[in-house]
Formats: structure tokens, sequence, C-alpha cells
């Protein structure tokens, strides 16, 4: 892999630009591999680079039916935070934290990871509550927090209105300074290059079709460039993962759901931070392009469209000018969606199933980009060793027969 | 001198009404009918901008929504706007405007440094650099990206404008003005069916406004005119123009926006809706957006002056301006040759024609060559010269198939550069509904292929390029959509004879090599303007892998800019089909999503702000509230009031003397937002029993019961007391928050599972207002309100009603608590609220009655250890976690939740249990949300073991307490638990939650 | 039996605009029963003079009462009469059947709207269809006016009763007022 | 926006209504029998189909009915919607883009 640094720009200007290679390969699929991963998103791409860093494993494949990065991966806010309110969440994303914080270094690549700080916003009484509990549990946790009262907003944001008689008044705010948000296609770019140079082969263009099953444990998959073998198979597929799990013939406690987002004209920096509030569906930072990011409430229904019905993001534009009057006059320049895939608890499963060799991570619902790292990291331990790391063990599928449910739909209303 | 380039007569502009203006702090004068544009190219003004990434000097490109450059910093104040394309603002006196993302002005700017370090800057580079050191990106690198990144600048004021919204449904919508959405419109109005037409534009007439054609007797001015007035003579067409349908979404559901007053001088727009949103449903849709054109891609085509031809045409033709006196045409079609042929007439020079293809022969051609127009067929511009304005262009002979052209060169002086590389039909809204575009070989262009909703496409966007098939396609549309919507299209009228030159000639040419292959040397051969992505940048990307047209467009950001890439999109997937050597098609385009052009916030939110964000919902007895100076809690949508301070008191201090008076005397609450649904048939008791958890089969007539409802997964989501009205009639109540939730679960129940239920469920929540009188002293109250009203213990116990009249008014008295003390709740219709209330005050003067709030109620409550659902409990807490086994029904077969609680984490006894807590320090009041763990002072993470849920300063007890959810809590009793809080620690006390009167003596008064 | 005041105060009407009005309240009663049930539908004809609508979102007028189809087996009973006499008078005529009679009297508020620019107002409100075509004088329907549930009957022309939830009547009431303000700025 | 066709009410916009998530999930007999699994299986295992798929909606603005509809998860297009009880409306054979 060749190193980059602006040294090796300066250097590739001076023959303008002709000489660099391949961020990854386009290879051929081969007819087997120890490990396939199904699905080219971060977290695919992600379990597939620490598979092969931290478990020595190279004969994995990624397979992608589209281009890589391009579902969820491609359309979120790129919000990134750790403080989730119960034990079991905050650790796993408490770690994916520690591994961003490394990560532009660890995988050479500028992720753009902008530590500029996350305020979740309270606007009731209750809102209020569940902020300070959510700020003690994350304190107790070793999770940076801060709990914020209105005037602290202020300071901290000085664009909010925090007028007393607002609609829905600000009444403080859960600060996470390392909290922020980063490039979400340099994660993919990135993941996929680091894992790309240790031997994984991406297979763009590549969708796969069928679970091929031999006495209950899987064999390979059927896909639209042929039939390939796997021992294992992580699915990592996002809003498809209940397509891929009927497959297999499982089924899974998971819906999917549009999500919409959309983002301004770029304009000059106006806000430094990153405001979210549930209770009235605003998720807004600005990129460093300029433009402001936001990010809807997710639409009711079940789809695999990508797109949502256009109320709801006039909806969430209302809550946006209540909170920050002076976007009047800016105009919205695109607005997309994605698909996400839910689960009744609003938190993520990665778990092995009642097929010997098929494991899913899915589930991540309305805020999976933050846990991309995390995520990767744990489902690589998962499928290597083919038992669940301690910080993922809690969100087996078996949890749903339980009860041992990890509800973080209280703290976190739209889990961006 | 002003408006040197103004042409001395023609153009649709109002030359008697002088307009003054403003850029760039110059003044400048324009006229009426003119773009701002159009205005400062009448004055000679060609730099607007800076690019950016390089910041190099940029001009005007196109005359519509298409341009990629030319975006200003419009107005000032609280009204200004960043980034609005001056091709697209109509001029009005007092127009002030300043380029955006300069510094410190766009003469001379000095980020153009950039332009030094282009090499470097290529696509992605970001990506690769800016790592180290570490600490460096949040400290520098970032903050200088940030600074640099951005066009104008958001207002810092509250934007004193309003817009709205409406709702329109109609049978046909027409998108599109222009000459074939004129004759859909046409055709559908009178065929009698309900019409609305859009067009962005200030006036209806699409490209007609800017080219000369005889239709049958008319010019095309007369022509459009004719068509406009018997559309608006139509009462079921509407006609709007200055309005963008920017969204085509499910169902033929289509937003337009329109902007009522954004040509208007500031002081006509006082009071006037500025800018509505229009949401339409449509039966059919006909699509008749015409098509851009297209840029050529060749080495610097990017200086100011190097415009579209078409738009040279518009400018000169539709406004009366001369882009430039000297101009070079750049064509690889003959429909481009007619700006040269207009320029020409309205006294402009063509210095010469360069035309890409080797032969080029027809009408339009002949027409020039007729005007001893230079005609250079196979030759292309390869280089420009200019810094500001385009001063000159290299021009060589084409070697077919090379990647340098080597000829020699020939400098042609000019001012102007127009170009044409075909035209792109505006396929966006197509492609917003989900229509499948297909590549059309011969007309160089995607053309939609078949609709996915109910729809028409006609005129330009449908590959009919001649005005002659425009009329034709656009009335067939327009007659086939009124048709595929009942109605009967009239007979087609004569088609007009028209005057056309023959326009369709073109030749594929994406990219015009130079004197080097493309990405070395110093000339760019820009594909974006607007984000500087140029052909070596996509080049580049392919390179290192990225493939797929979606990449590109990421990694590149070709596309990503205010223009959406109308001008590039096609140019960029076209260059990278011949990288790839994959044919068009193939390489496919990027999504179109949108809106179709940026729309304001403002308009997006509509009316939907401040107050009418969400409705604020308020009871009967609200004003009283305020008059008294209560202050509001939300809850849900309803505004509570919260408590009721006196002059000088501390919340702290009202609360006390609210708590206290309800504990000795008499208090009053406003308790009518409760959700109350009246349930009634032979099944209801049944009923009931299967939604709560406890039995109600036994409950008496007139008797009251407490009830916990859970989901299904055995998790408790509401609660409240229900009252036996009839043998078959009960009146349920519920939450504030949860009323509407609440009704919907049972209808759910009631018409999917249990439709043999024979049960009837309305609303009744604004029936009854419900003043709520609590304390020893709320008897003696009610008896002077009451005085027939039996209230003696035996026939008014706890946990019963009685109807009677109240106050005079007739009502219905509930003997519940939340207080635990003698509580009469009395309901009357809603209408009657305030007059109760105040009868009730003044009967309770004498106690000193003291109205209180939902804060007082919550710390009265909460002495009692009685639960509040929401805050006791979050989702994850069953019945048996609260404390309230002796609610779970053991003999009932079975009620929602029930079996869930013996799954394995449901049953387990050491689940987060209700109790109290008493701090060692009685002043010490835990904060609520306060985590708690059994081990002080142990390392992070801390093992916790639960949290505090409410908890307050209670007067009656003279000391803090709380209620919290704790592990295997029940079981711990008396043992010491431990709150680390910022800086301190706190020890309480795990108690029973009943702090006062657990013998429940206090109900009876 | 006390005066019951108007929901909107004094002071707040008197803003509105020419075109919207609070009505005084009126006698409302929800009425529930099977409309395939002859039992049911003659006994509130006999009782009322109604015969129920079971066409949806149409109004049938009886002798002091009209009924405004709201559900397949529901119905808003309005009138200017006595709605305890009205709901003592069913419930005599349909007692041992499976209904639900309901005094709602005050559970919502009436505005009136009407005049040249009721259609607009409404457009500006609802995403329901007003246009004469669709919607006529007898005709009723249960949808969104602004976020607040509501029943808009039209009763003439340009004239259309709306029904509101009494705890949004004052968010109706303003929202309407301001809907109709853009026609009282010359242009 | 989609535009829903209330069995009673006629096509309305889609903020009259509320979802109610797949149909046709009929709450077990007697739960009591049911082991931890299958309980789970009714209370969280969903189908979620690419393609057409029966789920219900509530007209909770309207005339308060639930009633289902088959709808096509990947264009939206909506077959058709039948009362609580009925029998739905035979599918469209193309698979409308679903995949
Ligand atoms: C609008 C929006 C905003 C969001 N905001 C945030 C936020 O602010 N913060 C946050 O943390 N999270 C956010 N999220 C959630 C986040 O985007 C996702 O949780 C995360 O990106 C999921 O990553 P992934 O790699 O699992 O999924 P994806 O990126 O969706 O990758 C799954 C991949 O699987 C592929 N695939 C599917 N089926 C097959 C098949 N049969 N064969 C082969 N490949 C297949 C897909 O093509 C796709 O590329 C948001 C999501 C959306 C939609
Ligand atoms: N090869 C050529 O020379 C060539 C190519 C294209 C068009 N033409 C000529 O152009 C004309 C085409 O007529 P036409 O009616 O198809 O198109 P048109 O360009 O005349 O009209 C389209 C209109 O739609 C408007 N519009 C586009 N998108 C819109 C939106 N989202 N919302 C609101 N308005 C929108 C445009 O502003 C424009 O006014 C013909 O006269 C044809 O001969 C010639
Ligand atoms: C954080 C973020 C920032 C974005 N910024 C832009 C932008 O500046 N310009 C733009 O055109 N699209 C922007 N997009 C949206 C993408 O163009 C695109 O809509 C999104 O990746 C979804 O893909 P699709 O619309 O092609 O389906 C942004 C997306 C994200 C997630
Ligand atoms: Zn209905």
């Amino acid at each position: 892999m060749v190193k980059y640094s602006i040294f090796t720009i300066a250097r590739n200007a001076l023959t303008s630009h002709k000489n660099w290679p391949k961020q990854w390969r386009s290879p051929e699929p081969k007819s087997s591999y120890d490990v396939i991963i199904i699905g080219g998103g971060g977290h695919g791409l992600a379990t597939a680079y620490y598979l092969a860093k931290e478990h020595g494993m190279r004969n994995i494949a990624v397979l992608e039916k589209g281009w890589l990065g391009g579902g969820n991966t491609a359309r979120n806010t790129t919000i990134v935070r750790s403080n989730y309110l119960w034990d079991e969440s905050a650790a796993i994303y408490e770690k994916s934290l520690q591994l961003w914080e490394g990560l532009a270094q660890d995988i050479n690549y500028n992720v753009m990871l902008s530590q500029r700080g996350v305020l979740n916003l309270a606007h009731s009484l209750g809102d209020v509550r569940e902020g300070v509990r959510r700020v003690n549990a994350n304190r107790l946790n070793g999770v940076d927090a801060e709990w914020l009262d209105a005037e602290g907003v202020k300071d901290f944001c000085p664009i909010i209105n925090i007028s007393k008689t607002a609609r829905h008044p600000v009444l403080g705010a859960t600060l996470q300074r390392r909290g922020g948000v980063a490039r979400h296609d340099s994660v993919a770019w990135g993941y996929a290059r680091a894992a790309d140079a240790l031997g994984v082969d991406i297979i763009q263009n590549c969708e796969v079709t069928g679970i091929k099953r031999e006495g209950g444990k899987v064999t390979g998959v059927e896909t639209t460039r042929g039939d390939i073998a796997a021992k294992k198979i992580g699915v990592v597929a996002a809003g498809h993962s209940s397509v891929i799990a009927e497959m297999a013939g499982i089924r899974l406690p998971v819906t999917s759901h549009p999500l919409q987002a959309l983002v301004s004209e770029p304009i000059k920096p106006v806000i430094d931070c990153v405001v979210m509030s549930g209770a009235v569906h605003v998720y807004v930072s600005q990129s460093d392009k300029g433009e402001l990011v936001m990010g809807a409430g997710i639409d009711s229904f079940n789809s695999y469209a990508q797109r949502g019905s256009f109320h709801v993001i006039e909806h969430q534009l209302g809550a946006c000018l209540e909170l920050f009057p002076i976007f009047s006059r800016v105009r919205m320049m695109r607005s997309w969606g994605g698909i996400v895939d839910t689960c009744p608890d609003a938190s993520p499963i990665l778990s092995g199933t009642s097929v010997e060799g098929l494991y899913f991570n899915c589930g991540w619902g309305t805020g999976g980009f933050k846990a991309t790292p995390g995520s990767g990291w744990c489902f690589a331990y998962t499928l290597a060793n083919d038992a669940p790391h301690p910080l993922n063990a809690p969100f087996s599928l078996s949890r749903f027969e339980s009860g041992a449910l990890i509800d973080e739909h209280g703290a976190a209303g739209v889990a961006h | 001198m002003t408006q040197a380039f103004r042409t001395t007569s023609g153009g649709r502009i109002d030359r008697k009404k002088a307009i003054t203006f403003t850029f760039n702090g110059k003044p400048y004068i324009g006229y009426e009918g003119d773009t701002l544009a159009s205005a400062l190219l009448a004055n000679g003004v060609h730099l607007l901008g800076r690019s950016f990434k390089y910041h190099r000097p940029r001009g005007i490109v196109a005359a519509g929504a298409e341009e990629p450059n030319s975006m200003v910093q419009l107005g000032e104040g609280a009204t200004t706007e960043p980034n609005i394309r001056a091709t697209q603002i109509s001029l009005y006196d007092g127009l002030t405007a300043s380029s955006v993302n300069v510094w410190p002005n766009v003469e001379f700017d000095i980020s153009a440094i950039n332009g030094l370090f282009a090499k470097i800057m290529t696509a992605g580079f970001y990506n690769k650099t800016f790592m180290w050191p570490r600490s460096m990106w949040m400290k520098l690198y970032e903050p200088v990206i940030r600074r640099a990144a951005g066009w104008g600048k958001a207002p810092t004021q509250q934007d004193p404008d309003i817009y709205d919204h409406m709702h329109l449904h109609v049978e046909v919508m027409i998108v599109g003005g222009g000459p074939a959405g004129l004759m859909a419109a046409l055709a559908a109005g009178r065929a009698g069916a309900r019409v609305l037409l859009v067009d962005e534009q200030s006036e209806f007439g699409g490209s007609l406004l800017s080219r000369k054609r005889q239709i049958g007797a008319k010019d095309e001015a007369g022509w459009i005119a004719e068509m406009v007035a018997e559309l608006e003579a139509m009462p079921d067409v509407t006609l709007l123009s200055r309005s963008t349908a920017f969204g085509y979404y499910d169902h033929n559901y289509l937003c337009v926006l329109e902007q009522k007053t954004d040509h208007l001088p500031a002081a006509e727009r006082v009071g006037k809706v500025r800018q509505r949103v229009w949401h339409v449903r449509a039966g059919q849709v006909v699509l008749a957006t015409g098509a851009h054109e297209r840029p050529l891609v060749f080495a610097d085509n990017d200086r100011p002056g190097i415009m579209l031809a078409g738009s040279v045409q518009t400018y000169v033709n539709r406004y009366g301006v001369l882009p430039g006196k000297k101009m070079a045409l750049f064509t690889n079609n003959d429909a481009a040759y007619e700006a040269a042929i207009d320029l020409q007439a309205a006294g402009g020079d063509v210095v010469a024609i360069i035309d890409c293809r080797s032969e080029v022969s027809g009408e339009l051609v002949d027409a020039a060559r007729a005007l001893d127009i230079e005609i250079l067929a196979g030759h292309a511009i390869t280089g420009t010269c200019g810094g500001k304005r385009v001063e000159s262009v290299e021009v060589r002979a084409i070697q077919k198939g090379a990647k340098v052209y080597t000829s020699a060169a020939r400098q042609i002086k000019c001012d102007l550069v127009a170009m044409s590389g075909g035209w792109s039909p505006v396929v966006h809204l197509f492609s917003q509904s989900q229509g499948q575009l297909e590549y059309d070989e011969e007309k160089a262009c995607f053309l939609p292929g078949t609709p996915r909703q109910a729809q028409q496409v006609a005129g330009a966007l449908a590959g009919e390029f001649t005005l002659k098939d425009c009329l034709a396609g656009g009335y067939k549309a327009g007659a086939d959509a009124a048709r595929a919507t009942g109605f009967t299209p009239k007979r087609k009228p004569a088609a007009p004879e028209i005057d056309e030159p023959d326009l369709s000639g073109i030749e594929p040419f994406w990219i015009v090599p130079g004197s080097r292959p493309i990405g070395e040397g110093m000339a760019k051969h820009f594909v974006d303007l607007q984000n500087d992505t140029t052909a070596a940048d996509i080049e580049l990307a392919v390179r290192e892998g990225f493939e797929s047209v979606e990449h590109i467009k990421r990694y590149t950001l070709t596309g990503f800019g205010t223009d959406q890439g109308k001008t590039s999109n096609i140019n960029a997937l076209a260059i990278l089909s011949g990288i790839l050597d994959k044919p068009i098609p193939k390489v496919g385009t990027t999504t179109f999503r949108p809106p179709y052009t940026p729309v304001s916030y403002g308009a997006l939110a509509g009316r939907n702000l401040g107050d009418w964000s969400d409705p604020v919902r308020v009871t009967s007895i609200h004003d009283w509230h305020v008059e008294n100076g209560a202050l509001f809690e939300n809850v849900g949508q309803w505004k509570r009031p919260w408590y009721f301070p006196k002059a000088g008191e501390t919340m702290q201090d009202a609360l006390n003397r609210e708590c206290l008076a309800v504990r000795s005397g008499v208090g009053v609450l406003d308790a009518s937002t409760l959700g109350k649904i009246d349930i009634r048939g032979p099944d209801a008791a049944e009923f009931l029993n299967r939604i709560y958890t406890n039995a109600w089969a036994k409950l008496g007539i007139g008797r009251v019961r407490y009830g916990l409802m859970c989901h299904e997964d055995g998790m408790v989501f509401d609660d409240g007391t229900t009252a036996r009205l009839a043998e078959d009639r009960f009146l349920m109540t519920t939450t504030t928050g949860g009323a509407a939730g609440v009704l919907d679960w049972l209808e759910e129940y009631l018409q999917t599972e249990w439709p043999e239920l024979k049960v009837y469920c309305n609303s009744v929540t604004e029936q009854w207002a419900t003043v709520s009188i609590a304390g020893p002293k709320a008897g003696a109250v009610l008896k002077k309100l009451a005085p027939d009203m039996d209230l003696s213990q035996e026939n008014f116990p706890f946990l019963s009603f009685k109807e009677g009249v109240v106050a005079g008014i007739d009502a219905r008295v509930f003997r519940i608590s939340f207080t635990g003390e003698l509580t009469y709740e009395i309901n009357v219709p809603w209408t009657c609220g305030r007059v109760l209330w105040e009868a009730v005050m003044e009967a309770g003067a004498e106690f000193d009655i003291t109205p209180y709030g939902t804060e007082s109620m919550h710390i009265l409550r909460a002495e009692k250890g009685f639960i509040i659902v929401g805050q006791e409990t979050d989702g994850t807490t069953t019945p048996q976690d609260l404390g309230m086994d002796w609610i779970v029904s053991k003999k009932k077969p079975d009620f929602i939740g029930k079996r869930s609680f013996t799954r394995s984490d449901t049953a387990r006894a050491d689940r987060k249990q209700l109790v109290g807590l008493l701090t060692d320090k009685p002043d010490d009041v835990l904060p609520e949300g306060a985590q708690l763990v059994f081990i002080p002072h142990s390392p992070k993470p801390m093992p916790m073991a639960g949290h505090v849920t409410s908890s307050y300063y209670s007067a009656t007890l003279g000391r803090s307490i709380a209620l919290a959810l704790v592990k295997g809590g029940h079981d711990r009793m008396g043992q010491k638990i431990f709150a680390p809080l910022e800086g301190k620690t706190v020890t309480a006390e795990i108690v029973d939650p009943v702090f006062y009167d657990k013998e429940g003596e206090r109900l009876n008064g | 039996m006390a005066e019951t005041p108007w929901i909107t105060p004094a002071a707040i009407a008197e803003t509105f605009p020419e075109g919207l009005k609070e009505l005084p309240p009126r006698a409302q009663v929800n009425l529930r029963g099977s409309v395939t049930d002859s039992a049911f539908t003659d006994a509130v004809k006999a009782g009322t003079g109604i015969a129920l609508p079971d066409t949806p979102n149409k109004t049938a007028a009886g002798t002091d009462f009209k009924a405004l189809w709201l559900s397949p087996d529901e119905w808003l009973l309005v009138g200017e009469g006595e709605a305890a006499s009205l709901v003592q008078k069913l419930e005599a005529a349909l007692s041992g059947q499976h209904v639900a009679v309901n005094d709602v009297s005050a559970n919502r508020t009436i505005f009136e709207l009407s005049g040249p620019h009721s259609h607009p107002a409404l457009m500006k409100s609802s995403e329901f269809d007003f246009h004469p075509r669709v919607f006529a004088p007898g005709d009723c329907v249960q949808t969104l006016i602004a976020k607040s549930q509501a029943i808009v009957e039209q009763t003439g022309e340009t004239a259309f009763h709306i029904y509101v939830r009494s705890s949004f009547s004052r968010y109706v009431g303003a929202w309407l007022a301001e809907a109709l303000a853009e026609y009282s700025v010359a242009e | 926006m989609l535009n829903i066709d209330c069995p009673w009410c006629g096509k309305r916009h889609e903020t009259e209504f509320r979802y109610g998530g797949e149909a046709h999930i009929a709450r077990p007999e007697d739960p009591a029998k049911l082991d931890d699994a299958e309980w789970a299986e009714f209370l969280f295992m969903r189908t979620n189909t690419k393609g057409y798929f029966a789920e219900r909606w509530l007209h909770s603005h309207g005339c308060r009915r639930w009633f289902n509809v088959i709808r096509h998860t990947v264009t939206h297009e909506i077959v058709g919607s039948y009362k609580m009880g009925e029998k739905p409306p035979k599918l469209p054979k193309s698979a409308g883009g679903a995949k």
C-alpha cells in the first residue's frame, strides 16, 4: 500500500498524478473463501479489515451488490458519539469511538473525524430527567458527558434559540465533547483500501441471491456472478438483512424503513458543533464543505425504496427553524433516503444464528455509522472465534426470547 | 457609460422602466424584465465570482436554472440570501447583490493563490493528507478547510417574511410552460379537466421567449399571449409562473415553490406571503420541462465570457443584451448557429464559428455563411486566454481520435465564446418519479423511458426538438392525460404553419483535447464549473479504482453543487464512458433527487413555526391560570400549570406552600388534560379484563378502580382509573400524554384481534373539564357547592363516584386520590370548566384554597409512592418491578402482557425494582436521573445498580425523598446505596416507596 | 345549569377576520350502532326523523338534528335542541341494543368559515380536496385542519362548519385567522 | 406522500393515517401454551418483505378504522386495500421492480 501523505501527493504532482495506484483492486471472485462478508458498507468493510488485521485471516471476500459504501454509509448524517444510556451500548459505542480516534492513522486515510461536540437537547422536564440520567450513566461508564443548562447551550452553540417562549423551549442539553462527525464516504473508502491491502477481495456489482447450506451449516453463496463457496458467512447488509435471512430460512426481528436526510447549499460556517433534538426531530451539523447536513425522522412504513415521504422533511424543517431561526433563508439543495433496519429495542444484533457458520450484524437502524469501527472489530472477533466478544455478547438474537432487550428508544429517539 | 451592451431595440424588457441596482457596491441601471444576469451583462459586467477550489474568475454561463456559476449574496440584513443565481433573479428597484466567497473582493481575491497549489488539490487530496501530526487536524487543518468552504452567508437575524403552503388536487398537472406545456394545458383545459400549469420562469413561453419563430399568423410573443389568455379564461385552470416543481414524489404528489414577492421592491412585499409551497396531488402529470444545453469540455473553458450558445441567444433576443461584441462560437451541432445569426443580427460581430464536426451543412450553416461568418469545420478550441474576461481563443484543426492536437494554433480575438455541446432533456422530475432513462444515440442524450407513474412526457424532454413536434406532442400529452382522468378531449386544432430552420444535426464531442494530454500542463478542462472538477480529476478517480459513476460523483464532487450538475453530469459520465471504454448507457447516471432547484427552509416550513410547529392544547380553565401567574409545563401537546408562584417566592417556596395547603387545608388542580374514553357494550367488562392487568368483571356500578396497561412485551405503558357507569359502560382515564395512543391501541385490539367483542370506544377527553380538590377541607368546599350531594363516607366512599349538581352545573364527582388526601374530582362539561373553577375558588376562599400545579402534584404523589408512567417507567419496567404485583391478576387466564412476564429475563429476581430512598442528609435532594451504585468510588466503568426516577424536597416531611429503580431493590430495604455525582457522592438508605401515611388514613379526610 | 361561555374569549374572537367566527355551542351527540340493523336505524329514524346516512362523508337532516357520517358505525348528531333530552330519547328508543350514545356537546368547538376566501383558506389548512366537484353542501369529512383533527361540514356554497376538539380550538382559530390574513392585504 | 385508499373514506393522504406494520399476525389463541421462542416469534419476528407486502393502517384522523393494504415496498405501488377479515386482492404478476 502506497503511504498517503502530503509528500506522496507532492511527488505525484510532479508526474501529473499519473502514477497513483488503485485504492482497491477489482478482482474476479475466487471459487471459495474462508469468510464471505455480504455487504460492502462501512460495517462489512471494517469487519473484513479487522478479520485480516487482528485475526490474521487472508482468504476473505466482501460481496457488494452495488458500489462499495453505497448503502446507508453513503447517506447518513455522519454523527459519531458514544453517550448511550445502557451499559451494554455505552461499552460497544465507546469502543467504537476509541477506534475512531486513531482510525485515520491506522488505515492511513483521512476520514475527517471532527470531534466538535454533540449536543442532545432537552425540551421538556421529562427530557431533562432522561438527559441527566444518561449523563450520569455515561460518566460512571467512563464516557465523557456533561449536562448544560439553557445558557450553557447558548454558549456552546450561539445560534440556537433558547427563548423560553419557544414552542419547545430548550431546557438544557447533554454534551459529549468527543462526539462529532466524520466523512462518511472516506470511511468506506479507507477501510476498503486498507482491507484490500491485506488481501481482502472486494467484489462489487455482486449480489448475493442465495445462501447454500448443508446439514444445518453454510457452504457458500449464490450470486449474480456465480456460486462462491465459504466456510463462514457474515451478513452485514443493513436494510437488506431480512432479505438475506429469508434466503437462509430464518426470520429476524427487523423491519426496514426509509430514513431521510438533506443538505443545504454550502454556506460559510455558522454552526461548529452537532445539535440533535429527538423531541422535535432535528439533527444538524455543518460539513467541512459548508452544507448544513440534517436528518429527518424515520418514515413509519416499511420500505426498501431509499426514499420517504415529503411531509417528514417539511415537519422537520418547521422544528429546525424553531431552534435556528436564522436558517429560514438557507435553501435545501438535495434530499435523499436510506433504508434503515430497525430492531424493536433500537439496539443492534451481532450474533450467530441457528444456521452454523452464518452470522448477522444488523439492526443498527438509524444510528450505526458511529459504530462502524467497533461493530467491525467485534464482528470480526465473533467470526474468527465462532463466539461473541464480551462487548457484543449482549447483542445476541436470543435476547428477544429471554426478554433481555437493550431498549435505547427512550434516550435515543431517532438514534443518530 | 451605462448599459453599453444593450441592443437598441427588441427583447421583452421595458425600456421605459429603468431600474437601479447595486452589485459589489457599484450602482447600475437595468430595465424591468431583466434578470440580474442580463442587467449585469448589459453593463458589461462578466466577472461575478470565483471558483470553489482554485478561486478562478468566473462569470455567467447560462440564462436560467442550469447556471453553474454566478451565485450571489442577494440583499442585506435580515432578508439577505446566500447563493442565489443571478440568472434567476428578476431585477427590482433597490436590489443589492455581491459576489460570494471572495476576499477582499472579486477583482482581487487572495485565495486565488490556491491556483498555485492546483497540482496538489486534486480530487480526494484531503483523504490523503492532513493526518500528521494527529493533533493538528482539529487544531489547524480542519478549521482552515472549513473557513475556505461554503459560498454565501446565512442571515444573522430572524427572517421577517411569511411563507405558507397550499394543497391542491387536479386531474392534470403540467410542469413547464414552454410550447409543449402550453399546448398540453390547452388540451386538458378544453377537455374540462382541472388543470395546473407551472413554470419556474417569470412568464410562460419557455424557450420560445428566446427564439424568433413565426407560428401561423402570429410571432412567438403573440402566440404565447393568445395561449395564456385562453388558459386564464378557464375557471378550473390554475396558472402559476415563478413556480418551480421541485419534487415529484410517490403517487403523483408534487411540490411546487411559488415565489410570490421575490421580484418586487422591498416596499411592495410587506404583509404578503413571500413564498408558497403548493402540494399537488395529480391524477395525471404532463412533464414538459424542456432541455438544457451542454457546455463543451475544452482547455480553460471557464473564463468569464464563455457561455452557452442558447443562453447567448436568450440574452440577445429576450433581454436585448449583447453578452459580447466579438463572439466566437464553438459547437458540435447545427442549432447553435442560430445564436451566431441572432447576435450578428442584433449588432454583434461573430468572429468565427468553430465546429468540431469535419463536415457541416444545412440551412443554418448556409445562413451563417451568407452572413459572411467564417466557419472553421473540423476545428476545436484548444485553449483560451484572458484574466477576468476571455480575450482570445486558440483554435486548432482536429486530428480524429488523437489524445492531443498538434496542428498549428491560430489565436482568434474575442470577448465572448458561445459554446454548445448539444442538448440534455430536463429529465430530473421524470427520474424523481422513478422513471428509467434510455439513451438515444442519434440525439446524443438521455430520454425518458416508460413512466412509472400516471404521467405523460412532451416537448424537448421527450426528444421533440422541433417546435412543430413540441406543439403536436404537447397537445397529445394533454389530451391523453385528460382522457386518462375521465375527460373527453376536444378535437385537435389544426397544426399551424411554422417557420423553423432544421436544428437536427449533431455529432457528440465529449472532450476536446488540447495541445498537451489532459491533466498535464497548466490548462484545465472543467467539467463541473461549480466544484472545479476537471476531466483530469475524473481520469485520476478511475485510475485510483473509482469506476462507478456514483463513486466518481463523490470522489470528484461532480454534480455535488447547488446546480446539482445540470450542465455537467452528462459530460462527466460521457467522459467516464470514454475512459472506461463502456457505452454511455452502461455507465448510467447518478440518482436525480429533489429539489430540482434549491428551496428555502422557510418555504418548506410554511406557517408551521412557533406555536404552530406543534399544536398547543389548553384546557377551558387555561386563561385563569395565565391570569393568576401560573408557570406552565409542556406535557405532550398540552400546557399544564406547573406551579403558581406568588410575588417574591422561589419555586421551592411555592411548592412548599402548595403541598402544605393540600396536606393541611385544601388545594385545587386542573386535571382536565387526562384522557377520557367512554367504553360501552355488553362485552365492555370482558374487554377491560383483557386490556388491564387486574380484574374488572366484579367492579360494582358506581365504583372506580385503578388499572395498569402493559404492551404484549409485559412492559407498563399507561395507567389510570376507570369507573363503571353502568353494567355495560365504563369511563376510562388515561395519562395526559398517552390518551391518543391508548385509544388507537384499544381500537386496534377491538377491530383486529377481538372483533367478536361488542364494545364501542369513544374519546370524551374534551367533553369533560376536571377540577380536582384535595385535602382535609375538600369535603367542606364541595359541600358548599353541592349541598344536595351526600358526601358521607358510607354513601360516597373512596373509589366511587356520584352524579349531581355542583355549582349549578350537572356534574360527575369521583372520589379518587393521587395525593393521598381526601380528593374529589369534579367533571363538568368542558365549556363550564372555568365557571366551576371560579366557583370552587370562591367556595374555598374561607379555607384558603390553593391552586397547585403538576410539580406539587408530583411531590404529593411521590410522598405516597405512586408512580408516574414515563417517569418511574421507561418501557423496560413491568408491574412487578414497580412492586405492583397486587394489580396483576393471578386468576385471569390471559391479558395483554401476561405471557411475557415469565420470560427468563423478565422473571429475574434481581431486576430493577421501585424503592424509596432517604438520603443520609435530609437536605440533600438527589438529582432526578442520578445513577446509583452499591460500591462507591470504584474504578470506571462502575457497575450501576439503578437510578433515581423522582426526587423532591418534601415540605410535608421536612426532608428530601426520592423514588428509584434499584437492582433487586425489593430485598434490599434498609441497605445503603450511593449516588456518585459530579464532585460528591450522596449516600442514601433504601426504604419503602411510601413515605407518608402508609396506612392510608388521610384518604377519608 | 350555569351559563356556558364560549371557548374562545371575546378578546380573541374579535381579532378574527371577516369570514371566520366561532359558533355558540350546539347540542352534539355521538351515536354508534350498526347501520345494517334495521332495529337500530328505524328507532333512530322514529326518534329523530333522521335516516342515518350509510354513505361515507354525507350528512342527513332530521327534525331538530342532522347526522354527520363519521365512520361505518358512528354519527355525530348536531342541532339547536337539547342534547340531554336527545340522549334520553335515543337511550330509551335503543334500549337493549348494542349502541353507544354520548353527549359530546362540549367535546368540539365549531368554527364557521365563510365567504369568497373560505376555499383558499381550507386549501392552506387541509390536504383534503374541497373543490366543488368533489365536495358540496351537505357533505362532511373528517380530516386534518393544520395539525388538528377536525370534522368539516359544508353548509353552503362557500360556507363550512369546522368542528375541532375543544383543546385545539385556540390553535385552529388562530391558524384560520392567519390563513385569511393575506386576503386583507391590498395587492 | 402516499395516497392511501381507506376502504370507507376513499383515497386520503398518508398524514391522516397511522402505520400498523405487517398484517395478519394473529395474537396466539393461548399464549400460555407457547414456549419463549414461539412467543418471541409473535412479539418480534417480522417478514419485512421486499416486494408486495400486506400491512395494516389506521385511518386515525378519519373514520378510525384499521384496515389492510397491499403495497409494494420498493415501488410503493398500492394494489388495493381491504377491510379486516376480508380476503386480500390478487397480486399483480410482475414483481413491480422487486429484488
Ligand atoms: C438518513 C440517515 C441518517 C443516518 N444518520 C446517522 C448518524 O448521524 N449517525 C449514525 O451513527 N448513523 C446514522 N445512520 C445509520 C447508519 O447510516 C447505518 O447504521 C450504517 O451506515 C450502516 O452501515 P452498514 O455498513 O451496516 O450498512 P450499509 O452501508 O447500508 O451497507 C450494507 C451494504 O449491503 C449491501 N447489500 C445488501 N444486500 C446485498 C446482497 N444481497 N448482496 C450483496 N450486497 C448486499 C448493500 O448494497 C450495502 O452496500 C443514518 C442512516 C440514514 C439512512
Ligand atoms: N436541438 C435544438 O435546437 C433544441 C433542443 C431543445 C429544445 N429546442 C426547442 O425548444 C422548445 C422546447 O419546447 P418545450 O416546451 O419542450 O420546452 P421549453 O424549454 O420551451 O419549456 C420548458 C419550460 O419548463 C420550465 N421548467 C423546467 N423544469 C421546471 C420545473 N421543475 N418546474 C417549473 N418549470 C420548469 C422551464 O423553465 C421552461 O420554461 C422547442 O421550441 C424546441 O424546438 C430545440
Ligand atoms: C454527509 C453528507 C453530505 C452530503 N453532501 C452533499 C452535497 O454537498 N451535495 C450533494 O449533491 N449531495 C450531498 N450528499 C448527498 C448525496 O449526493 C446522495 O444524495 C447520498 O449519498 C445518497 O445517494 P443517492 O441520492 O445517490 O441515492 C451528502 C450526503 C451526505 C451523507
Ligand atoms: Zn376512513
